[in-house]
C-alpha cells in the first residue's frame, strides 16, 4: 500500500502545461526517487506535494489526508519532513538548537506558549536531540554556530532535524546538488544508514541519475510533466525512453 | 526547581545589586560640587531609567529574538499610561489596578494591532505598527480629546469621582500610593557633602524592572524564546518543522505590548499625566533606539541603551552656558570663552547633536552596541588580568 | 551658578550623619514648603523649548530669565524693576537671597517638559518653575508644580484652558488669553472691516485652538458676523493648500487663522499663495485674520503678514515707561529687541520675586497669597491684575497688524490699537472658563 | 467640479514632493541596500541651500543713517547688500528676488558632493551591516545635520519667496472650461518634479550607466561579477539621489517657509509613500507619491469629512494617509508595485 498517493495531477501555467495526468504511487518503508531532465516538472510536482501549488485537477493524499491547499506546518504535522536543495537550516543558532527545534515542535505541535519552562530541563528532548547528533556524527560540533559549518555538515545537521521528528515521509529535494564528489558520497552513504536503520520512506526528486542508482529502491522518471517510466532502478538503467529523455536534453 | 541557570541568577543579583543602590551609585558628586550637574539620582530621572528599561526589555523580546521591527511600539505605552490615569481618575489613588488595567488595554491593543500588521512581514510590517500608532497618535490629540484630554494630557482633577477613595477635604490633588505609600514619598539621606533620595515610586518601578528582567530571561531561555529566535533566522524552517510561526509572532508581540503597557501605567503612576506625545512616532523611534544603542537580542543591553537615551535628554540639556562658565572660570578668560563657546554647541539646547553624534559613533564602533562595549572591556581585561599573572611569574621566576 | 568650590569638602567636617529626613516630595529638615532655600541663594527653574519648533522663542524667553536675574541680583541697569510701581526690589536678590537660576528643555511636549522640571524639583531644589511656550506643556507643568507644592509663573500660553478649567493654585499667568484676543480684536475688526461679514475658520485641531475659535467666532458674531464655515487642520499638517482652496468659493469674505507657531506660517503663506487678498467677494476686499501673532514667527512669513490683523500681549515699540526701560536694557545686552515671550517671561520673574519681598517668604502659600488681586503698573502694559480667582492678569491687550514698509528685520508689526483693559475683562465664571477649581495652595512638605 | 480640479492640483503638489523623497530613498534602497533616515535631512539641507544663498546675496554694507533712529534711539545702521551696491538697485534686487531658481544651479553641485561624501565617508561601511545598524546610523546623522542647521539658521521658519514674476496665479481650469485659478509656483513646481522624475527613469532607461545600475539592483554580485564597477555607479546613485532630495527642498521654499524640522517632518510620510508603493519599485513610489497626495488632499474638503463623519470617522484627513497605507499593505502584500523578497524578512 502506498503512502504517497498522486492520482491524475494536472497543472498548467498560462499555456504551458507542467504536469499532464501524473499517477505516483510511493511505497511505505522504501527510498522512491523521481527523476527527469531539466523542466520536466520535478519542481511544480514537489510543490504539489507541500501545498505552495494547487493543482488544477488530480489529488495528493497522505496518509489519508489530502495535503492540497495545506500549509507547510500542517503537512509537517502529518508527518511529511522536507529536505531543500541548499539546506535550509537555522543558521544563526547552535547546531544543538537547530536539533532541539524539531524535537520540541514534534512534542509540543504548532504552536505551544512554553514561556516559563527552560530549555535546558526537558531532558527527554535533550537526548533525543543528542542521539540524532550522533547518528549523523555532528556531536563534537553542537556548539557551533550552524553558519560556520561546511555544506556537508549543514546538509547532515538539516538530514538530523528531519529525521528527529521520526517522519512517515522524507522529502528531499536534489539533496546533494552543488555538492563536491566527496560530499556527495557520504550524503549517499548517510541516507542509506539512515534508510537501513530507520526505515523511513524516502522520496528524492534528483536530476543527476548516478545518485540514485544505488540508493533508490524504486525510480519514476518524468519527462515533459508526464512519468514515461516507473521501475526499479536496474531497469530503468537501459530504458530505451528514458535514454531519449535525457539525451533529448544532452542535443539541446 | 531551578526555574534560571547559575549565570542568569548573577546577572539578575546584579541588576537587583544595581537597580538597590541606585540612588548612591547615581549619586557620584557632592551636591554643592560643580560636577554634581552629572547627577542622575534623584528619583524622577531613576524611575525613568527603570520604566524605560521595562520598556526596552519587552520591546527587544519582539525585535530581539524575532527580528520584527514594530515602528509603533509607543501606541501601547500610551495607551497604558491613559489606562492607568482613568483608573486613579475614576477607583482610586492605588497604583495597582491602575496598572493592571494598563497591562490589560494594552494586551488587548496590541492583540488587534498585532493581529493584523503580522500579516505581512519585514518592513510592510514595520510600516503597518507605524501607521497604527500615528493614526492613535493623530486621533489622541484631536477627536479623542473626552478621553484624553488632546494636547494637554490627560491629568487628575479636583472633581474626579474617585469612587473608592476617601473624601478629599484638603484641596489639594491627592498623589499615587501603594495602599498608603505614596509614589512621591523620598527619605533623603545627608552624607557629608553628598545628598541621596531614596524615592518609594522608584523602588516600586525597579521591583517591576526586577521582574520584567526574571520574566524576560525565563522568555529567552524557554523553548518558546528559542522558537522565536528561530524565527528570526528561517522561517520557511520552521513552517516545515511544524511549526506555525504566526501564533508565535503574535504572542511576542502582545508579550512586548503588554511590557510597554506596564511601563505606561507605571510612568502614570509616578506622575499621573498621559500625553498624546507618547503615541508619536518619534517615541516609537526612541525604543528602537534603546534597543539597538544597547544591543539588539541581549538581555541586558536594551535597558542600558535606555539609561543612555535618558540620561543625555535630561542631563545634558540642562547644562547651560552658566554652567560651562562656571566650570571653566579658573582658565584664562579668552581660553574660558572659547571653550564655553565650542561646548555650548553640545549642551543646553545641543544636546541633540551630542545624542546624534554617540548614535554614530556606538553605531560605527561598536556594532553589537553598548553590551559589546562591556564585552570587549570584559575581555580586554581578562587578557590584561591573564598578563599580569604571567609577568608576576616570570618576575618570580629568577628568584627561585 | 555650580562652582568648583571647596564648600563639599568642608561640609564633609560637619557630617550631618545618616539622618533620615521627613518623607516628603524632597525636603529639608526644617522647611515648612518644597525647597525652601537654605544658603545664602534661592534657585529659579527656567523649563522653556530649547529644541522642537519653538525653540527660537524658548531662547529668547530665556535670554529675558538671565536679564531678570541680573537686574534681581542687582546687576545691569535694572531695567524693569526702576519703573515698576511695587518697589520692594532692591537689587539685593529676593530676600536677601542671590538668584540663581537652573535651565532645561521642554521639547514642546507635556512629558519632557514635566520630566525637566522635576529634574529642577528634585535635583536642583528650585523654589519656582516658570517658562514655556505652549498652552498643552504649561498646563501641564503647572499641575506638577501643584502637586508638588512650588509656584508656577506660565510663559507664553494663550489657551483659555490655562486660568479657565485647568487653572491651579499654584499656577499664575501674565500671558493674555484667547478671550482677551477675542474682545480686544473683535471691535477693531467691526471698525475697519464692517458688520456685515462673513468669516471662514481654519482652527488648528487641539484645545488651543478650539477655545480660541470658539473666542473669537463668538466676539466677532457678537458684532455681526457670520461664521460661515469652520475646519479643523491637523496639527502635522504643513501644506494648508488643500485647507485654503475650498475657502475662495465659500462665500466667506474673511479667513480666520486659528494656527500658531509654524503652522500660522504656513496656511498664511498658503492663503496669500492662492491670491485670498486679492479677491473681491461679495463686493468686498477679502481679508485674513491671524488672531495670536509672534513677532518672531511671524517673521517666518515673510511679506505675507503685511496689513493682517491680530493680536499680541506686547510689542517692543510701545512708548511707555516699562517698555522703554525693558527695550532698552534687554536691546544694549543682545542688540536686538525682546519679543513678547521674552517680556513675559521677565515681567513674570520680577513679579514672582516682588511677590516674594512682599509677602517675606518663598512659601508658594504666601507668594500666592501676595500676588492674588496684586494690582500693578509699570511693567508695560498698563495698569494689570492678577486676578484672585483664576489667577489671570488682566491688562491692556494690543491689537496689532503686519507693518508695510518695516525698517529692520524686527519691525514686522505695528501697534493700530491698546484695547484698554476693561474691554477685555470677564467674570470668573465665564462659561467658556468653566469646570475647573482653583483648588487650594499647596506649599508641598 | 471647479473645487475637485483644485484638490487634484494640490494633490499632485504634494504629491510632487512626496514622490521626488520616495524615489531618491528607492533608488538608495534599492542600488545600495541601504535604508536611509537621513534623507530627509537631504530634502532640508537642499532648502537650506536656497536660504544660504538668500543669506550669502543679502551680505549687506552697513551706513549709518543719523536721520533715522533704530530701537533704542541710536543712528539706524541701513544696509545695502552688496550684491545691490555692485548691480545696481534694479538689476541687484532681481538677483535677490531671484534666489530660489538660483539656489538649483548651486544646490545641484553641492547635493552631489553631499551625497558623495556621505556615501564614501559613511554609509559605505554600512551596506553589510543590519538594516538596525543602517537606521540608527543614518538617524544619527539626521541628527547631526539637523541640529548643525538649527545652530545656524536657527529654529524658526525662514522666509525664501519665489520671485516675483511668479506670484499670482493662473486659471487653469479655464483649460477645460471651468474656473480654477492656481498659484504659479505650485504649478511650476509640479511641472518640476514631473521633468526630474521622468529625468530619472530616462537616465535609468535609455543610458548605458543606467542600465548597469539597473542590472545591480536586480542582481549586484552577478554584475560585480562581469567586471564592472558597480559600486563607483552606485555611489553616482547616491549622489543623483542626494540632489534629487535637495532640488525638491530647494523648489519647496517658497511653498513653505524652511525650518530645521522639515526633513523629519517628511521622513516618516516618506517611507510610508516607499513602502505603499512597494520596496524597490521606482514607479510605485512615484505613483503612491501622487496617489497619496491627491487623496490627503479630497480627505480635507469639508464634504469628504462629513461624510466620514456620518460613518463615525471624523477628522478623517488626520488619519487618512496612514489608513490608506494599512488598505493597501493588506490587500496587496507588497504595496502597489513590490518586488518579492526585498526586505520581507
Amino acid at each position: 500500500m502506498g503512502i504517497l498517493k498522486v492520482q491524475n495531477v494536472n497543472k498548467s501555467f498560462g499555456g504551458l502545461k507542467a504536469l499532464h495526468n501524473v499517477n505516483l504511487d510511493i511505497e511505505e518503508g522504501k527510498i522512491h526517487a523521481i527523476i527527469g531532465p531539466n523542466g520536466a516538472g520535478k519542481s511544480t510536482l514537489l510543490n504539489c506535494f507541500v501545498g505552495k501549488l494547487t493543482p488544477d485537477t488530480g489529488t495528493v493524499m497522505f496518509d489519508g489526508h489530502s495535503l492540497l491547499g495545506i500549509k507547510p506546518h500542517q503537512i509537517n504535522q502529518l508527518g511529511v519532513s522536507r529536505v531543500f536543495q541548499t539546506p535550509e537550516i537555522f543558521s544563526e543558532l547552535s547546531v544543538w538548537e537547530n536539533t532541539l527545534i524539531p524535537c520540541f515542535a514534534k512534542r509540543d505541535g504548532a504552536f505551544t506558549l512554553n514561556a516559563l519552562s527552560r530549555v535546558s530541563d526537558n531532558k527527554d528532548m535533550a537526548e533525543k536531540a543528542e542521539q540524532m547528533l550522533i547518528d549523523v556524527d555532528l556531536i563534537d560540533k553542537k556548539d557551533m554556530l550552524a553558519s560556520s559549518m561546511s555544506r556537508g555538515d549543514k546538509r547532515r545537521l538539516e538530514m538530523a532535524m528531519c529525521l528527529s521528528q521520526k517522519p512517515k515521509l522524507l522529502l528531499l529535494d536534489e539533496p546533494t546538488a552543488g555538492m563536491a564528489r566527496a560530499d556527495t558520497e557520504s550524503t549517499i552513504e548517510l541516507l542509506k544508514s539512515i534508510q537501513k536503520k530507520l526505515k523511513i520512506t524516502m522520496a528524492i526528486i534528483e536530476h543527476d541519475m548516478s545518485v540514485v542508482f544505488s540508493l533508490a529502491q524504486k525510480i519514476s522518471v518524468l519527462a515533459q510533466g508526464t512519468v514515461i517510466v516507473e521501475d526499479v532502478p536496474e531497469k530503468i538503467k537501459g530504458h530505451p525512453k528514458v535514454k531519449e529523455a535525457y539525451l533529448g536534453e544532452a542535443q539541446v | 526547581m531551578k526555574t534560571i541557570s547559575k549565570a542568569d541568577m548573577r546577572t539578575l543579583f546584579f541588576v537587583a545589586i544595581i537597580a538597590l543602590f541606585a540612588p548612591l551609585i547615581l549619586n557620584p558628586f557632592p551636591t554643592e560640587s560643580g560636577w554634581a550637574q552629572f547627577n542622575a539620582g534623584y528619583p524622577d530621572l531613576m524611575q525613568r531609567f527603570a520604566i524605560y528599561g521595562i520598556l526596552a526589555i519587552g520591546f527587544n523580546i519582539l525585535f530581539g529574538l524575532t527580528g520584527y521591527l514594530s515602528f509603533g511600539h509607543a501606541a501601547f505605552l500610551g495607551v497604558g499610561s491613559y489606562s492607568a490615569v482613568w483608573m486613579f481618575k475614576l477607583l482610586s489613588m492605588n497604583i495597582i489596578p491602575a496598572l493592571i488595567l494598563s497591562v490589560i488595554v494594552a494586551g488587548l491593543f496590541s492583540l488587534l494591532i498585532g493581529f493584523i500588521s503580522l500579516r505581512r512581514s519585514g518592513i510592510y510590517f514595520s510600516i503597518l505598527t507605524l501607521a497604527f500608532a500615528q493614526m492613535s497618535f493623530a486621533l489622541a490629540y484631536s477627536v479623542l480629546t473626552p478621553l484624553t484630554n488632546g494636547e494637554t494630557g490627560l491629568q487628575i482633577t479636583l472633581n474626579d469621582p474617585r469612587i473608592f477613595a476617601a473624601e478629599n477635604i484638603s484641596g489639594n490633588l491627592p498623589v499615587t500610593s501603594l495602599f498608603g505609600m505614596e509614589m512621591r514619598d523620598t527619605w533623603t539621606m545627608q552624607l557629608g557633602a553628598w545628598d541621596f533620595q531614596f524615592n518609594i515610586g522608584y523602588y516600586i518601578c525597579a521591583i517591576f524592572l526586577l521582574l520584567a528582567f526574571y520574566i524576560s530571561i525565563r522568555i529567552f531561555r524557554s523553548p518558546f524564546g528559542m522558537m522565536l529566535r528561530a524565527i528570526k533566522t528561517n522561517q520557511t524552517r520552521l513552517n516545515y518543522t511544524g511549526i506555525n510561526t504566526r501564533p508565535y509572532t503574535l504572542a511576542a508581540f502582545v508579550i512586548s505590548g503588554m511590557y510597554a503597557g506596564l511601563a505606561g501605567g507605571l510612568m502614570a503612576s509616578m506622575d499621573p499625566l498621559a500625553g498624546a506625545e507618547r503615541m508619536q512616532w518619534t517615541a516609537s523611534g526612541e525604543i528602537v533606539l534603546m534597543t539597538i544603542l544597547g544591543g539588539t537580542g541581549t538581555l541586558l543591553g536594551p535597558v542600558m541603551g535606555a539609561g543612555f537615551i535618558k540620561y543625555f535628554e535630561n542631563i545634558f540639556s540642562k547644562i547651560n552656558d552658566t554652567v560651562l562658565h562656571g566650570w571653566f572660570s579658573w582658565m584664562p578668560d579668552g581660553l574660558e570663552n572659547v571653550i564655553v563657546w565650542i561646548l555650548h554647541l553640545f549642551t543646553g539646547k545641543g544636546w541633540h547633536l551630542t545624542l546624534g553624534i554617540m548614535f554614530m559613533m556606538i553605531v560605527i564602533f561598536l556594532p553589537g552596541g553598548l553590551m559589546e562595549g562591556i564585552s570587549r572591556i570584559g575581555k580586554w581585561w581578562k587578557r590584561r588580568n591573564v598578563k599580569n599573572d604571567n609577568t608576576s611569574h616570570n618576575s618570580s621566576t629568577p628568584a627561585q | 551658578m555650580s562652582k568648583f568650590t571647596r564648600r563639599g569638602l568642608i561640609k564633609t567636617g560637619a557630617t550631618v550623619g545618616a539622618g533620615l529626613a521627613m518623607p516628603t516630595f524632597i525636603t529639608s529638615p526644617l522647611a515648612a514648603y518644597t525647597n525652601a532655600p537654605t544658603g545664602g541663594s534661592v534657585t529659579l527653574g527656567f523649563n522653556v523649548p530649547q529644541s522642537g519648533p519653538y525653540a527660537d522663542e524658548g531662547a529668547d524667553e530665556l535670554r529675558a530669565y538671565k536679564l531678570a536675574v541680573e537686574h534681581l541680583n542687582g546687576g545691569g541697569d535694572g531695567g524693569m524693576m526702576n519703573t515698576f510701581s511695587s518697589k520692594s526690589l532692591t537689587g539685593n536678590g529676593i530676600l536677601g537671597k542671590k538668584v540663581e537660576y537652573v535651565t532645561g528643555d521642554t521639547q514642546t511636549k507635556s512629558d519632557a517638559a514635566r520630566a525637566s522640571a522635576k529634574s529642577m524639583i528634585e535635583k536642583d531644589n528650585a523654589v519656582m518653575i516658570t517658562g514655556g511656550s505652549s498652552s498643552g506643556v504649561a498646563i501641564a507643568v503647572q499641575g506638577l508644580c501643584q502637586e508638588a507644592g512650588v509656584i508656577f509663573m506660565a510663559g507664553l500660553t494663550h489657551s483659555n484652558d490655562t486660568t479657565g478649567k485647568d487653572k491651579k493654585a499654584n499656577g499664575f499667568r501674565h500671558f493674555f488669553n484667547g478671550y482677551m484676543s477675542a474682545a480686544a480684536l473683535a471691535p477693531v475688526l467691526e471698525a475697519r472691516y464692517g458688520k456685515d461679514r462673513n468669516a471662514y475658520h481654519l482652527t488648528a485641531d487641539y484645545t488651543w485652538g478650539w477655545t480660541q475659535q470658539e473666542s473669537i467666532a463668538a466676539a466677532t458674531e457678537a458684532k455681526g458676523w457670520n461664521t460661515v464655515n469652520n475646519v479643523l487642520t491637523p496639527l502635522a499638517t504643513t501644506d494648508f493648500s488643500s485647507y485654503v482652496a475650498p475657502v475662495l468659493n465659500s462665500g466667506a469674505d474673511i479667513l480666520v487663522l486659528n494656527h500658531y507657531g509654524g503652522n500660522m506660517i504656513n496656511s498664511l503663506t498658503s492663503a496669500v499663495q492662492f491670491g485670498l487678498r486679492d479677491k473681491i467677494v461679495n463686493g468686498k476686499n477679502f481679508e485674513i485674520v491671524v488672531p495670536l501673532y509672534s513677532r518672531l514667527m511671524a517673521r517666518g512669513a515673510g511679506e505675507n503678514v503685511k496689513g493682517i490683523f491680530g493680536s499680541t500681549n506686547w510689542h517692543w515699540s510701545l512708548s511707555d515707561e516699562g517698555s522703554k526701560a525693558f527695550v532698552k536694557s534687554f536691546g544694549t545686552k543682545y542688540g536686538f529687541p525682546p519679543s513678547q515671550a521674552a517680556h513675559t517671561t521677565y515681567v513674570q520673574t520680577l513679579l514672582y520675586a516682588d511677590a516674594c519681598e512682599r509677602s517675606g517668604t518663598f512659601n508658594p502659600c504666601g507668594v500666592s497669597e501676595a500676588l492674588e488681586g496684586f494690582k500693578f503698573d509699570g511693567m508695560g502694559n498698563g495698569p494689570t491684575e492678577y486676578r484672585a480667582e483664576d489667577h489671570q492678569c488682566f491688562k491692556d491687550v494690543l491689537v496689532v497688524k503686519g507693518k508695510e514698509n518695516p525698517t529692520s528685520e524686527f519691525d514686522v508689526l505695528e501697534v493700530v490699537e491698546i484695547t484698554p483693559r476693561g474691554q477685555v475683562e470677564y467674570p470668573a465664571d465665564h462659561p467658556m472658563f468653566a469646570g475647573g477649581a482653583l483648588g487650594k495652595c499647596n506649599p508641598g512638605a | 467640479m471647479d473645487a475637485i480640479l483644485l484638490q487634484i492640483l494640490n494633490g499632485l503638489d504634494k504629491g510632487s514632493a512626496y514622490a521626488l523623497i520616495a524615489l531618491g530613498l528607492t533608488l538608495i534602497f534599492g542600488t545600495l541596500g541601504v535604508v536611509n533616515f537621513a534623507h530627509g535631512a537631504l530634502f532640508m539641507l537642499g532648502a537650506f541651500c536656497a536660504v544660504s544663498l538668500q543669506k550669502l546675496m543679502s551680505v549687506s554694507k552697513i551706513t549709518i543713517d543719523p536721520s533715522q533712529l533704530d530701537f533704542l534711539g541710536k543712528p539706524l545702521k541701513v544696509k545695502t547688500p552688496y550684491v545691490v551696491e555692485w548691480f545696481g538697485p534694479k538689476f541687484g534686487n532681481a538677483i535677490i528676488d531671484w534666489n530660489v531658481p538660483l539656489a538649483i544651479i548651486v544646490a545641484i553641485p553641492v547635493m552631489l558632493l553631499v551625497g558623495y561624501v556621505m556615501e564614501r565617508g559613511l554609509i559605505k561601511h554600512f551596506y553589510k551591516r543590519p538594516h538596525a545598524d543602517q537606521i540608527l546610523v543614518t538617524f544619527g546623522l539626521a541628527i547631526v545635520i539637523q541640529e548643525l542647521v538649527k545652530a545656524n539658521f536657527g529654529a524658526n521658519p525662514i522666509p525664501t519667496p519665489a520671485p516675483d514674476q511668479f506670484v499670482g496665479s493662473y486659471n487653469v481650469g479655464a483649460l477645460i472650461g471651468l474656473d480654477a485659478s492656481y498659484p504659479y509656483w505650485r504649478l511650476i513646481y509640479f511641472a518640476f518634479s514631473a521633468t526630474i522624475i521622468s529625468s530619472v527613469f530616462a537616465f535609468l532607461r535609455f543610458t548605458t550607466f543606467g542600465m548597469v545600475v539597473r542590472a545591480g539592483m536586480a542582481d549586484r554580485e552577478t554584475v560585480g561579477l562581469l567586471g564592472i564597477n558597480i559600486d563607483r555607479r552606485f555611489t553616482i546613485m547616491f549622489g543623483i539621489a542626494a540632489a534629487v532630495a535637495g532640488l525638491a527642498g530647494v523648489m519647496y521654499t517658497p511653498i513653505n517657509s524652511p525650518n530645521y524640522h522639515m526633513g523629519m517632518d517628511f521622513l516618516v510620510l516618506s517611507f510610508v509613500v516607499v513602502v505603499v508603493g512597494g520596496m524597490g519599485s521606482l514607479p510605485g513610489a512615484v505613483l503612491a507619491g501622487f496617489l497619496l497626495g491627491v487623496l490627503e488632499s479630497f480627505a480635507s474638503m469639508n464634504e469628504v469629512k462629513g461624510f466620514f463623519e456620518m460613518l463615525y470617522l471624523p477628522s478623517i484627513d488626520q488619519i487618512i494617509i496612514y489608513l490608506v497605507a494599512i488598505i493597501v499593505l493588506l490587500t496587496r502584500p507588497r504595496g502597489l508595485m513590490g518586488k518579492a523578497g526585498v526586505m520581507e524578512e
